[in-house]
């Protein structure tokens, strides 16, 4: 049950070929200025009537990348946080955006003089507003829990790598009835965060939402070869199924997807099948 | 012994050569233009995923090997003396904060002054053991040594440790009360399968179970006939249902989630391995 | 009385006793707010963990898995691993900065390497697994088979393929696709109900272990139970 | 206007009082001495089985990773596990992938095979620390006296005695990851393709792990501390998990309670401020 090369079942060789065929070609076509679709998930609705709500509201709102370090989660973060500051600049709804971790406090920085300067609103950047609270996880978390408190945010938006710490903000939020969007691909927090948050996007969803927003084609070719690849496994599944139903579970096509020591039957079945 | 010396020069030698290039090859590649840095990265970064990769992909052997299958072992053992290192650079960047917060005299400046202490103290004894441990340098393993090690060790860090963890348990209970809503029908769905799962699988689940008198085992006859009145009653159970809940209706919803991040993180890897990912190289 | 004598930090391991408690005391301090107490034992948590480390990550890894093969078994190339991977440390340097990115490169490069095996292995068997659940009586049936194992191999196949729907975005969701996902959406919101339970029953479980550890090693009572 | 404030104030209630709720609630189902039978859960009783069916002599790789920050979930498992194979009179190497960890597994075996008459080194050995799991466990699936040389006590592993007969992983019959972390990962994807799994993890880890005992890739579990107890009940005897278990559920049904509550207090106040 197990595979300690891909000769223990070429089919697995043939599947990450054709997994990387699919990414691969997709991030060309999208360099090459080909449009590829990726649907607008309902999560992006709930930030923007989250938007909507903090900025009737007047109070600040706050985006927390949790504890995540620099590197492809936190830009994706940072990517979403930039299409929030760009939509409340223009209600001049204040903001904080607040790290744990000194190189996404760096890189918060351009970002979101970045989104002012494209909303038109320079003068509304004020380098105070993203702060590097703490590297310890406590003591980050206590530091967001005291400002969400004092300055009565009207919204919040978590979005990154969460660890236990994500409850603390989750609760104060609740405390002073911010409305709350959160996105992780750290599945563990998910179940909190759906409890906790008015919204809550989910793995994948994560980074297609950044995907949509910024329309870079690395990721966006990324996203639709993976699709390919989830259509082809879902496939397989219920094909499989039917032959396993039919067929039996130890046809040579069932044992070749997937299962190590698999090849070798398929190319017998196969070469007396043609043979016939 | 005299040729364990030599081989010991030898190797010592052979060290201090590696050090002496890597050091005269910096100002080397101080000249290179940033288009040739960026080539340089993904060159490496290339050719080290390709041994990882072929080793995995070239046919084997008889013996279930390939001509790659040896060196893995001294290939991974090197990742994992980079990979020591790079834990090293993270002890580096925190001492060094911490540093300059004691000498600048920076606010609460105190604290790190007891950090700085602690990571020395336990620096000293940790490094002296693990060398005892392997008899390096004829270090031994002394009362003193063993005193220290377990105070400082089993009955200071080990202690902060739990503790810290089981903090937590705190932060849940207070933001069941506060934050933990049933406010959209995903959340209902979500709690309520939670609090079945939390009372099914504890032995109180049973409790109730049986106190409300449905059948405790399931027989032969209920097996075979789903529909007998008793079986529908024995599936009632909380234990039961939690986990019918865990292994059939769970267990789909992992392996779902197991895909979707299975497919992301190959995505992900042929991406890294192509330096093909915007803003991390 | 002879509880008491006991229960004093009269003997090395007693006193030992009393500092763990020391230790957890102090840090549940933070719970009722935060103060310089709390702060001192925080820090000095850091600093031993960090201390810590050095010596199985450093020692253990640099004399295993470098000077032991260089000095035994005589493999002269590992020599330029040390040298060459203490570039990370430029990180912090202006100039040479970009010289840490090749090593860092490196390790980018290698875990991407070994995410082929780790993907077969991983995945494939539950994709094997997934496809072997038949629908129906099968012809080839070894064992028992029950309505319910067939009943329950369609909800495992139902809820398998809905949850992987909602995680597709490169087409427009709608009609009986849509309704699949929020199936989907609605399904994946058992498992992490299950996720849910489980965790909090691990939380409580650590604290337990913690209150467990001042009844029974500092206070010496004899704590219940069977 | 006098229930408004009612709920309000039940909203607003200091969470100092909460976390004092929660601690007496614990200390008290510590203390209560009763016991209630436990239903034994598929996976735990599949593990049980396995164990079961292994032949005096047999060889078990024990991998325990967890150390102090895990202690309540890992070690009653731990333990049990033991305990159960020593009275199969199975031979048992363990190893480590995190330093403290080897200290804790081996100073918790050696009090425990005392009672067993087990003898370091002819019927069970600890193979220490290894930094990386990948290169211990594909170097195990070749050749243990390569890939570990020593044990921890600094014994080369040629001469132990609880090694007769055993050249690789693929002599031997089981592996028990004893973890709080993704050690199962590796085991899975390195592991000689015949060798079974059995797996002791955290609570946190158990609901993910249900879709590898459903494809085979693990054949029994034992989930946290109340797995363990479960698995003690079997196994006839009083444990960590059995002193657990009361705290544990009643600190389930605590929890639920007041997500209850505080449900139903926000919902009053709301209903209350809207009329």
């Amino acid at each position: 049950m197990s595979y300690q090369h891909a000769e223990d079942n070429w089919f697995a060789a043939i599947l990450i070929g054709f997994i990387a065929l699919a990414v691969l070609v997709n991030i060309w076509r999208a360099r090459r200025g080909k449009e590829l679709y990726i649907r607008r998930i309902p999560g992006l609705d709930a930030i923007d009537e989250a938007i909507g709500r903090s900025t009737e509201l007047g109070r600040p709102v706050t985006m927390i990348p949790g504890l995540t370090a620099f590197g492809v989660e936190a830009v994706q973060a940072l990517t979403i946080f930039k299409y929030i500051t760009k939509q409340i600049a223009r209600f001049a709804t204040p903001m904080r955006l607040l790290t744990a971790n000194a190189t996404v406090y760096a890189v918060a920085q351009e970002a979101i003089a970045d989104a002012y300067n494209e909303a038109g609103r320079p003068d509304l950047y004020d380098p105070d507003s993203v702060r590097f609270l703490s590297s310890e996880q406590f003591a980050f978390a206590s530091g967001v829990a005291g400002l969400m408190q004092r300055e009565r945010v009207a919204a919040n938006f978590m979005f990154g790598i969460f660890y236990a710490e994500s409850l603390i903000f989750a609760e104060t939020g609740n405390i002073v009835g911010a409305v709350q969007i959160a996105g992780t691909v750290s599945f563990t927090q998910v179940p909190f965060f759906v409890a906790a948050c008015d919204y809550t996007i989910i793995g994948d969803e994560f980074y297609a939402t950044s995907a949509y927003i910024s329309r870079e084609p690395v990721l966006l070719g990324s996203m639709v070869g993976q699709d390919l690849a989830k259509i082809s496994f879902a496939s397989m599944i219920v094909g499989g199924s039917l032959i396993s139903t039919f067929l039996g579970t130890d046809h040579p096509i069932v044992q070749l997807l997937g299962k190590p020591q698999g090849w070798q039957p398929f190319v017998e079945w196969l070469s007396q099948v043609l043979g016939r | 012994m005299l040729f364990d010396t030599t081989q010991l020069v030898v190797a010592l030698l052979w060290i201090a050569g590696a050090f002496a290039l890597a050091i005269a090859l910096i100002p080397l590649l101080g000249t290179l233009p940033p288009r040739g840095r960026f080539a340089l990265i993904s060159f490496v970064t290339f050719i080290a995923g390709l041994f990882f990769a072929a080793e995995f992909f070239l046919p084997v052997g008889e013996d279930n090997k390939n001509i790659l299958t040896d060196p893995f072992q001294k290939m991974q053992g090197s990742l994992q003396v980079i990979t020591a290192l790079s834990l090293g650079l993270g002890t580096y960047g925190l001492v060094r904060m911490h540093l300059r917060n004691a000498i600048q005299r920076r606010p609460q400046w105190g604290y790190s002054l007891v950090l700085l202490v602690a990571f020395v103290v336990m620096a000293f004894f940790s490094v002296w053991n693990t060398m005892a441990e392997k008899g390096l340098f004829g270090l031994k393993r002394t009362p003193l040594l063993e005193n220290a090690f377990t105070l400082l060790f089993d009955y200071t860090l080990i202690q902060l440790d739990a503790t810290m963890f089981s903090l937590i348990a705190f932060y849940i209970f207070s933001a069941a009360y506060r934050a933990f809503r049933i406010r959209s029908i995903e959340a209902s769905i979500l709690m309520f399968t939670a609090m079945l799962v939390m009372i099914g699988i504890v032995p109180l689940g049973k409790l109730i179970s049986d106190s409300i008198g449905l059948p405790a085992v399931q027989t032969a006859e209920m097996r075979t006939n789903p529909f007998m009145l008793e079986n529908i009653l024995y599936n009632l159970r909380l234990p039961q249902i939690a986990s019918w809940i865990q292994e059939t209706l769970n267990a789909p919803v992992q392996r779902a989630i197991e895909f979707g991040v299975g497919i992301g993180a190959l995505a992900m890897a042929i991406r890294l391995w192509l330096s093909l990912e915007r803003g991390i190289n | 009385m002879d509880w008491l004598i006991e229960f004093l930090p009269s003997s090395v391991e007693r006193v030992n006793v009393w500092i763990g408690a020391l230790c957890t005391f102090a840090i549940y301090s933070i719970l009722y707010r935060e103060n310089p107490f709390y702060r001192f034992f925080e820090h000095m948590y850091i600093g031993l963990a960090a201390g810590y480390a050095l010596g199985p990550y450093l020692v253990d890894v640099l004399y295993r898995y470098w000077w032991e093969p260089i000095r035994t078994e005589g493999i002269w190339w590992l020599v330029f691993v040390v040298p060459f991977g203490m570039y990370l440390y430029f990180i912090y340097s202006e100039r040479y900065g970009w010289i840490s990115r090749i090593v860092i490169g490196a390790l980018i490069g290698a875990y991407s390497g070994l995410a082929f095996q780790m993907f077969s292995s991983r995945y494939l068997p539950q994709l094997h697994s997934a496809l072997t659940k038949p629908l129906w009586f099968p012809p080839n049936a070894t064992g028992e088979i029950f309505l319910s194992n067939i009943f329950n191999n369609w909800i495992f196949l139902i809820i398998l393929i809905s949850v992987m729907v909602y995680f597709t975005f490169s087409f427009e969701h709608r009609g009986a696709v849509k309704r699949t996902a929020i199936l989907g959406r609605w399904f994946l919101m058992i498992g992490l109900g299950a996720m849910f339970g489980n965790t909090v029953m691990a939380r409580m479980a650590l604290l337990i272990g913690r209150v467990y550890y001042l009844l029974d090693s500092w206070l010496m009572f004899r704590v219940g139970g069977g | 206007m006098e229930a408004r404030s009612i709920w309000e104030r039940m909203m607003q209630i200091d969470r100092r009082i909460l976390y004092a709720i929660l601690a007496v609630n614990i200390i008290a189902a510590l203390m209560a001495r009763v016991a209630i039978e436990p239903d034994i859960p598929p996976p735990v009783k599949r593990f049980y089985d396995t164990i079961e069916a292994l032949q005096p002599g047999d060889m078990v790789m024990v991998s325990s990773t967890w150390s102090a920050g895990t202690l309540a979930e890992n070690q009653p498992q731990f333990e049990a596990v033991l305990k159960h194979l020593m009275r199969k009179r199975v031979r048992f190497t363990i190893i480590s992938f995190a330093p403290p960890a080897r200290d804790i597994s081996h100073r918790l075996a050696r009090r425990l095979t005392e009672d067993f008459g087990y003898v370091e080194g002819k019927d069970w050995a600890h193979f220490g620390y290894a930094p990386d799991i990948i290169i211990a466990v594909k170097g195990m699936s070749e050749d243990i006296v390569q890939a570990i040389r020593q044990d921890v006590r600094r014994v080369p592993i040629a001469e132990l005695e609880v090694m007769k007969g055993v050249k690789s992983l693929k002599d031997y019959k089981l592996v028990v990851d004893v973890t709080p972390s993704d050690t199962l990962t590796y085991w899975i994807s390195y592991r000689p393709p015949n060798l079974k799994i059995l797996y002791c993890p955290t609570s946190v880890m158990a609901a993910e792990a249900y879709t590898f005992l459903d494809s085979g890739q693990i054949l029994g579990m034992i989930t946290g501390a109340k797995g363990a107890y479960e698995y003690e009940r079997l196994l006839g005897i009083v444990g960590l998990g059995t002193r657990f278990i009361n705290a544990i559920q009643f600190s389930h049904v605590l929890i639920i309670v007041f997500i209850l509550l505080g449900n139903f207090a926000m919902f009053m106040q709301r209903r209350t401020s809207a009329s």
